[in-house]
């Protein structure tokens, strides 16, 4: 016998707004006690505003029980393919904090910043050892401003070559993240796709035809988003280099290859990296992340600024290259999470890096077998990082999607992986479960994942209707999108 | 170590403390994958390339790191040193609940909210913080955050590009170079012109948008409604940059007829840390909405009744409008945006909430307090002079009797950072000035030494 | 259609040491480089030991999994009577973990540690006016100790007057908190309880009868365990020092009365207080805590050891008072908490803490009559900070206790009163508000405990299962404490 | 502040925000409570002592106090200064998890966890807790903890006293002179003598336990199976008080012969913190189980199986054995233990879950490596020696060329926080000698300094 539920209060009803009573407040403010300046003209100043009033105590408790409505990778597995949700060490975020980082200001004067600038430069020498890129710049705040940094150091070393009006395509795998052809179009560049050969390599035949002297770059991604190995790629950037154009890589799979390949070796000659993932800083439910753009010594004058410098004098510096593309922020990137990727960094050391890519690898590799002929693998080879399979036999079937599956997964304990994407794998489950992951939870994943697919078989509907034991139910996302309420607002509440 | 003997624990034990899977268990695995060894799971890697030599430096363990990363933090100034910088970057008190709320570990360690129904504290927390900004600015509409203030002024930019279907963008001056610099850099993959103008009369039918900052570059508190009819009567849109803290006091730009508003949340998020993280705010009025970047969180409700509770479909929270993103529109996206600066929004948020709408007035009326009286101690030293181009805020020009460069490298001698050198600006009250920074959590004992610093140099020279 | 709980997992059943695998560890430890010191002979040294070993991300997500099991303040409303839950101000955990204060070594020199001296001594003078009684330790660790300490000082008292032989007995009201007997006990006395009045107040008659050269101390809790006043205590008072006893207060409840009336001017000689009930420290699921005793100046020269004392050159110290009792713990208390303490003191003031009792007191009493009616209201009449209703009546007509009506709460979202306590109310539902919850949660608690009436009438079956939603069903105790397990151990899992 | 014109809040505001209620929210309830005001429910108080005249500082807002405080903290001597105090307190390195998990606030603002089914987090920790505590001591149970080491010494010969009905205790000394106080403060209460022997040949027939510190006060590992046996043969029970921390090299009392072992669990859950909040760590044989000391949590099983799962009743844990204690037995209780230290617990086990066996081991043995290099770079100092009493684990006594008082005040005055003066104690080689501690958590850098201190020093004289 179920009993009535007296709590299941329809907390999202509610926001700060509707909570406490006008008069509460949670914090004071000190009172002035010196001379009185009047205040500015009356005109030039506002005469209401609409906040919270809440007392401490209701503030804390309300995002305490926001907090226990979400799920973080301290929650459990968290197998967001491309998304490299690796365990994030608590000691990097203790180091992020030590009141002589966090309290410096971005203009103090150098010799009053060198723990920070030392550090930064350290890391920035550690990176440029990992990717065979020796330049760097970490100013980028994300994998997509660092995308947009690369494509802008292209268009001005095109620029300084006298070819930038001539070459206006980039040429972008269909497999690629959004980020790269947006980015691409930002630049003011027209994208070219590029189709995946059956092998989920590029299909080098196209490369070649496409390949002209209207070719700015061709961005790749390695490995690619099929968690595959970009085979020939050295060759390919042989080819990209004779046609004049150059290579782009996107690092966000670094992780998969650290200590074991460089981009620099391979041919690239420019590459971000998302070291919100592959050097396992919290992405705290949608950033802030870091990520720095490397390159080789042509394209070093390009670098965003700032760049760091040290000098004869044995001070580091931070300083615009000659001709730099310009800032991409007012100051000098996220440093709290470049601080955090430095620690991880000397956490690890080499040994430990390959360690990282090295099990990172066998996980999905393991996962890969335990679920192989429970759903369809379009692309069945030994897979790097992660492996995208594909509910297109459930969705044919039993007419359960891909969708339902990753919904059914919340009940069973587990975040879901990435789904459809890439987009080139109909109804793609995107399964990259980290180094961090002990086997046993790589197990218990599988078990669940297969038990879905028996479910889909027995109770397909149950499964539309999934998911079940969540904080709430299935959201309807078309309605939100027809009818957007998108703030608080005294009426609609 | 010398515990070989000991049987604590199995030998073969795990690579490192961030990975579990330990030598049988990797045996294990690979055996049911069905290779040798790791390295056989590189075997499509071009052989002539593969493990390079790699010049890293060693690990270290926890302790060690601690230390060695202590050190580093000591190496920079100590926090308690009196430093008067602002341009860009204040010192505020933050609510001791922000921190501890944002570092809740399902927060910091949550992904983008791709999967609604367990992220709804992501998501809820989003929806506050947008409608907060809009509550600030005066706006219809915000999304969850951006990079920073001047990387969500190059956006506003590009909207204003793509709605007034304009080539060139007008920066009002004094602007933060710093954001003119990004905005320029944004504007040239788009081939866009950057005008910076001195007044509102150089704004033509040709721009785009008017960007102003408020308070400005010197801490001048603007008038945008003039700058804003001017705009509009040339078509262009009002692109305000405006001091969320500021706006505590100001007017809300949406009320001055700004169209978009942009501003820098990190220093009601927590210390400056160098910069960054940061946080870009971005509100605009309905009709960008389409238009607009970065994620936006929107309301919806269940599709489905829960079992229990009074059948009624409960209210929760998603990411919407996706259409406008560059994972569905691709090369069609309005941005490239994807991650952004999610954790740092939510503290900014729980302090807006903390302050609520009186504690955020009073504040920074005491802010405007203190600075007001530091400049007035200022402006009364024999030598000194503090320049004002109008009402101001928080900073002000402070004018010696020896060069500013030599000013600040005699405060610097004294153990004070002193203000900005901005004698290089072309504005006349920034001839040989220092630009000053004080807000309310500028200690007193803080402004006693500089006073006493600056009339010792005083009285030297 | 209730569909399956894949995810109804054991958890408890699974210890950290069944968790992990041999060789895993959340932390490495640097190696010696140095020379080597063989290690002392072996018969010395342990050959084994058994601990678990899990990965760094495993330890996390088992306590992060832990914590989701837990209820605290931050939860929700805590209405355990008797111990003052009150949201805890998370600015006083940042002060006490300030370096400054957090690594200052108990044994160093008074010059290296003012700044936590010198707070103490702030707290101490603070104390001091808040009740009235002048001298002070902080030392006690929890309010039992405080008891002891208490006790124990008039024990040396009465020895210096010649009187201890004769002196054996102390009164102790039977509404009384556990730990007053059992401290009593402890002392070395004989306990003689003392009946409660039909009024809530102490039997005047039998206290007079009682009184005699035998009697060592009279221990009274003010205000009482049933949230009252204790009427005319201050005569009460007069007629134990005629008889040659002390009074001593249990001050557990002074956040009752704090800036309103003072344990001094009522005529107490020794009281402890528990700063973590009325000052708002954090009670960690069972401490720390923090049990100043203050007493007159005739009982400080007993006072246990350390006492704080400001010296002619400004330094404050720590000592021992001439006939001290001595130590109760190796160093000095918890410091920790009484930093804490203090920051709460400074954030309230004088006008803050009256507001405090007032708030406290009125939400007792709003409770109160939203209850009345409802539950049996043994003494009826205004409370101070708590009231304590009975669920005799449900007992007697539905089979439903205390007990069950205990658990319900936990599915209406709350956590429950104490319970049983004091023992002269049957099935006593205890319930204390504390100032810091706003009247929604009151009202919410009252309907919720007026439904839990009215489920009491309809289905009693069902209360007697209760809880549904909590993280676990109602637990065996009996059979917990029948064969008791008490550790982990290989076999048993 | 001059925002009276300011309509962002409502006047009438709460008194604080620590209370919600506003003026409104009062009035409401008063009328509903039916007395006019708040000093109406103060009624039965005595008109003639109510609201006396009480002195306190005036309040601070967060700000205010956060600088008051860190003022404050700053006077302490900072914790850069080379400090080799010991002498029951030692600077532990502490895995970053420990505080984390610690400072979850479900963890944090729970009480003593009389709901277990809400407290499962609290109990099962306190479980885990036990086990670690066993595993250590190499005993049959333990219970969650309670004040300090002392006030568990004290406990345990109080659980002596009762076990063996005799009215006598044996310290062994040395002992720390705080626990052997404690030990006499609750002593004089049940009327018990205490005595301070050299040894264990001391103990007779009167003797209810012989107390042994483990490493002893000035360091020295004694072994523990001799004195067990000497106890044992004359009926009294050995406690042992046990460092958790030497135990990861040192023999498990238990298997010493060890009846009762108590400790200071502080060091490994956090920073010295002054001494406290600190934890007394209480195991014991199975005989003694029903005679101790504080709460105990126990495994048991759901009364019901749940709706949902495989229909197995689930795994829990409880306080047990409650009729032990003073709520229930209240005068008869075995203690008045009631409030005790469970957050410290926790931290503590973490960091012992985290070092896991080979970690405590291999950081056991880095302490004792490094403490005996230091004292051996001291003793060949011309004028230094560091007299020994036998194996040690990480204190060692040092005799310089000058008395151990000036020698003491000499490293103050550079800088140098020198070990305790135990010059006063009877041993023969602690005269004129400091107590130095050195641990795996002591920077290289200090034991430099230090080395440099105390040549220059011997230079001098
Ligand atoms: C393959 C790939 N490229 C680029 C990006 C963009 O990185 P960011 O989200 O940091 O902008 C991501 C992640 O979103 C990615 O997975
Ligand atoms: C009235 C009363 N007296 C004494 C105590 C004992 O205090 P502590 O638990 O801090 O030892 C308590 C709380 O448990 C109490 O409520």
């Amino acid at each position: 016998m179920s009993p009535p539920r007296p709590n299941s209060e329809d907390f999202g009803a509610r926001l700060s707004f509707d909570r406490g009573a006008p008069g509460r407040r949670a914090v004071d403010v000190p009172s002035w006690s010196g001379d009185e300046t009047p205040l500015p003209d009356s005109h030039l100043l506002r005469d209401t505003l609409r906040l919270p009033e809440m007392s401490q105590g209701e503030l804390v408790r309300y995002y305490t029980a926001l907090s226990a409505r979400n799920y973080g990778i301290d929650s459990g597995t968290y197998p967001l393919g491309s998304c490299t949700m690796k365990y994030n060490p608590k000691v990097n975020d203790l180091i992020a904090s030590l009141p002589g980082f966090a309290e410096a200001h971005p203009q103090s004067p150098v010799e009053e910043t060198q723990g920070t600038l030392r550090t930064l430069m350290e890391l920035r020498r550690g990176l440029a050892e990992i990717t065979g890129l020796p330049e760097i710049s970490l100013a980028p705040a994300a994998g997509a401003q660092g995308e947009l940094a690369g494509v802008l150091m292209i268009t001005s070393a095109l620029e300084d070559r006298g070819e930038l009006e001539q070459r206006r395509r980039i040429l972008v795998p269909d497999s690629a993240h959004g980020t790269n052809p947006a980015t691409a179009a930002m630049a003011g560049f027209t994208v070219t796709h590029l189709p995946t050969a059956a092998d989920g390599s590029l299909d080098r035949a196209t490369v070649e035809r496409e390949l002209d002297e209207t070719v700015a770059a061709v961005m790749v991604t390695v490995p690619n988003t099929l968690g595959l190995w970009e085979r020939g790629i050295e060759e390919v950037a042989e080819l990209i280099h004779e046609a004049g154009a150059y290579l782009y890589a996107d690092g966000a799979n670094l992780n998969a290859i650290m200590g074991r390949v460089r981009y620099g070796d391979l041919g690239f000659d420019v590459a971000h990296l998302n070291l919100h993932k592959s050097f396992s800083t919290p992405h705290g439910g949608g950033g802030p992340g870091a990520g720095p753009v490397c390159c080789t010594d042509e394209l070093a004058p390009y670098l965003p600024t700032p760049v760091l410098e040290e000098g004869e004098d044995g001070l580091v510096r931070l300083v615009a290259p000659e001709r730099s593309i310009g800032r991409l922020q007012q100051f000098h990137g996220n440093v709290g999470v470049l601080l955090r990727a430095y620690a991880y960094m000397r956490a690890l050391g080499l040994d430990g890096l390959r360690a990282v890519s090295g099990q990172a690898v066998l996980n999905a590799n393991y996962l890969r077998v335990l679920l192989h002929g429970h759903y369809d693998l379009p692309y069945d080879r030994p897979v790097l990082h992660e492996v995208v399979f594909s509910g297109s036999r459930q969705r044919r079937e039993q007419g359960v999607r891909t969708y339902d599956i990753a919904k059914r997964l919340i009940d069973h304990g587990f975040h879901p992986p990435t789904v459809y994407f890439p987009l080139i794998v109909e109804e793609a489950l995107m399964i990259e479960p980290t180094e961090t992951e002990p086997p046993e939870a790589i197990e218990a994943l599988a078990e669940a994942l297969i038990a879905i697919a028996e479910e889909a078989e027995q109770d397909p509907d149950m499964l539309h209707r999934a998911p079940w034991t969540a904080p709430i139910g299935r959201l309807d996302e078309t309605a939100a999108a027809r009818r957007p309420v998108l703030r608080w607002q005294e009426d609609v509440d | 170590m010398t515990s070989s003997s000991f049987a604590g624990s199995s030998p073969g034990g795990s690579p490192h403390p961030y990975i579990p899977a330990t030598e049988a268990d990797q045996a294990r695995m690979l055996e049911r994958v069905g290779v040798a060894d790791l390295d056989a799971l590189f075997a499509d890697l071009p052989a002539d390339l593969r493990d390079p030599a790699i010049d890293l430096p060693p690990a270290l363990t926890e302790p060690e790191l601690i230390a060695l990363l202590t050190e580093r933090a000591a190496a920079n100034a100590a926090p308690s040193r009196p430093n008067f910088l602002g341009a860009g970057a204040y010192r505020r008190s933050i609510p001791a609940i922000s921190s501890h709320l944002a570092s809740r570990s399902e927060f910091v360690t949550a992904y983008t909210p791709y999967q609604p129904e367990i992220s709804q504290g992501t998501l809820q927390s989003g929806f506050e913080f947008q409608s907060v900004v809009c509550e600030l600015t005066g706006m219809d509409v915000a999304n969850v955050g951006l990079y920073d203030v001047a990387s969500a002024t190059a956006e506003a930019c590009l909207l204003a590009v793509r709605f007034t279907k304009r080539q060139a963008l007008a920066l009002l001056e004094p602007i933060h170079p710093g954001t003119a610099d990004v905005v320029s850099t944004y504007a040239r993959g788009a081939g866009l012109r950057v005008d910076s103008v001195t007044s509102a009369d150089a704004v033509s039918d040709e721009h785009a948008c008017l960007v102003v900052q408020q308070p400005d570059f010197l801490g001048t508190i603007a008038d945008l409604e003039p700058l804003a009819n001017v705009a509009h009567d040339n078509g262009a849109l009002l692109v305000a940059v405006a001091d969320p803290f500021a706006l505590g006091l100001l007017k809300a730009p949406g009320d001055a007829g700004a169209d978009i508003v942009t501003g820098e949340g990190r220093d009601l998020a927590g210390a400056p840390a160098f910069g960054g993280p940061s946080l870009g705010l971005f509100a605009a009025g309905l009709p960008y909405l389409r238009q607009m970047p970065g994620r936006i969180v929107g309301r919806t409700r269940e599709l489905h009744a829960p079992e229990h509770g009074d059948g009624e479909p409960r209210t929760g929270y998603v990411l919407t409008l996706q259409t406008r993103e560059q994972f569905i529109r691709r090369e069609r996206a309005t941005s490239n945006v994807s991650t952004a600066q999610a954790l740092i929004a939510l503290a900014f948020t729980v302090t807006m909430q903390a302050l609520g709408p009186r504690g955020l007035r009073e504040s920074a009326e005491l802010c405007y307090q203190r600075a007001h009286d530091a400049a007035r101690r200022i402006g009364v030293l024999p030598g000194y002079e503090t320049p004002e181009r109008g009402p101001w805020f928080q900073e002000f020009l402070v004018r010696g009797p020896v060069p500013a460069a030599e000013l600040n490298a005699r405060l610097a001698e004294r153990g004070i950072t002193a203000g900005l050198d901005v004698s290089a600006r072309p504005e006349p009250e920034a001839r040989e000035a220092l630009l000053f920074a004080v807000t309310e959590a500028t200690p007193d004992a803080h402004i006693d030494a500089l006073l006493e610093a600056l009339a010792a140099i005083g009285g030297e020279s």
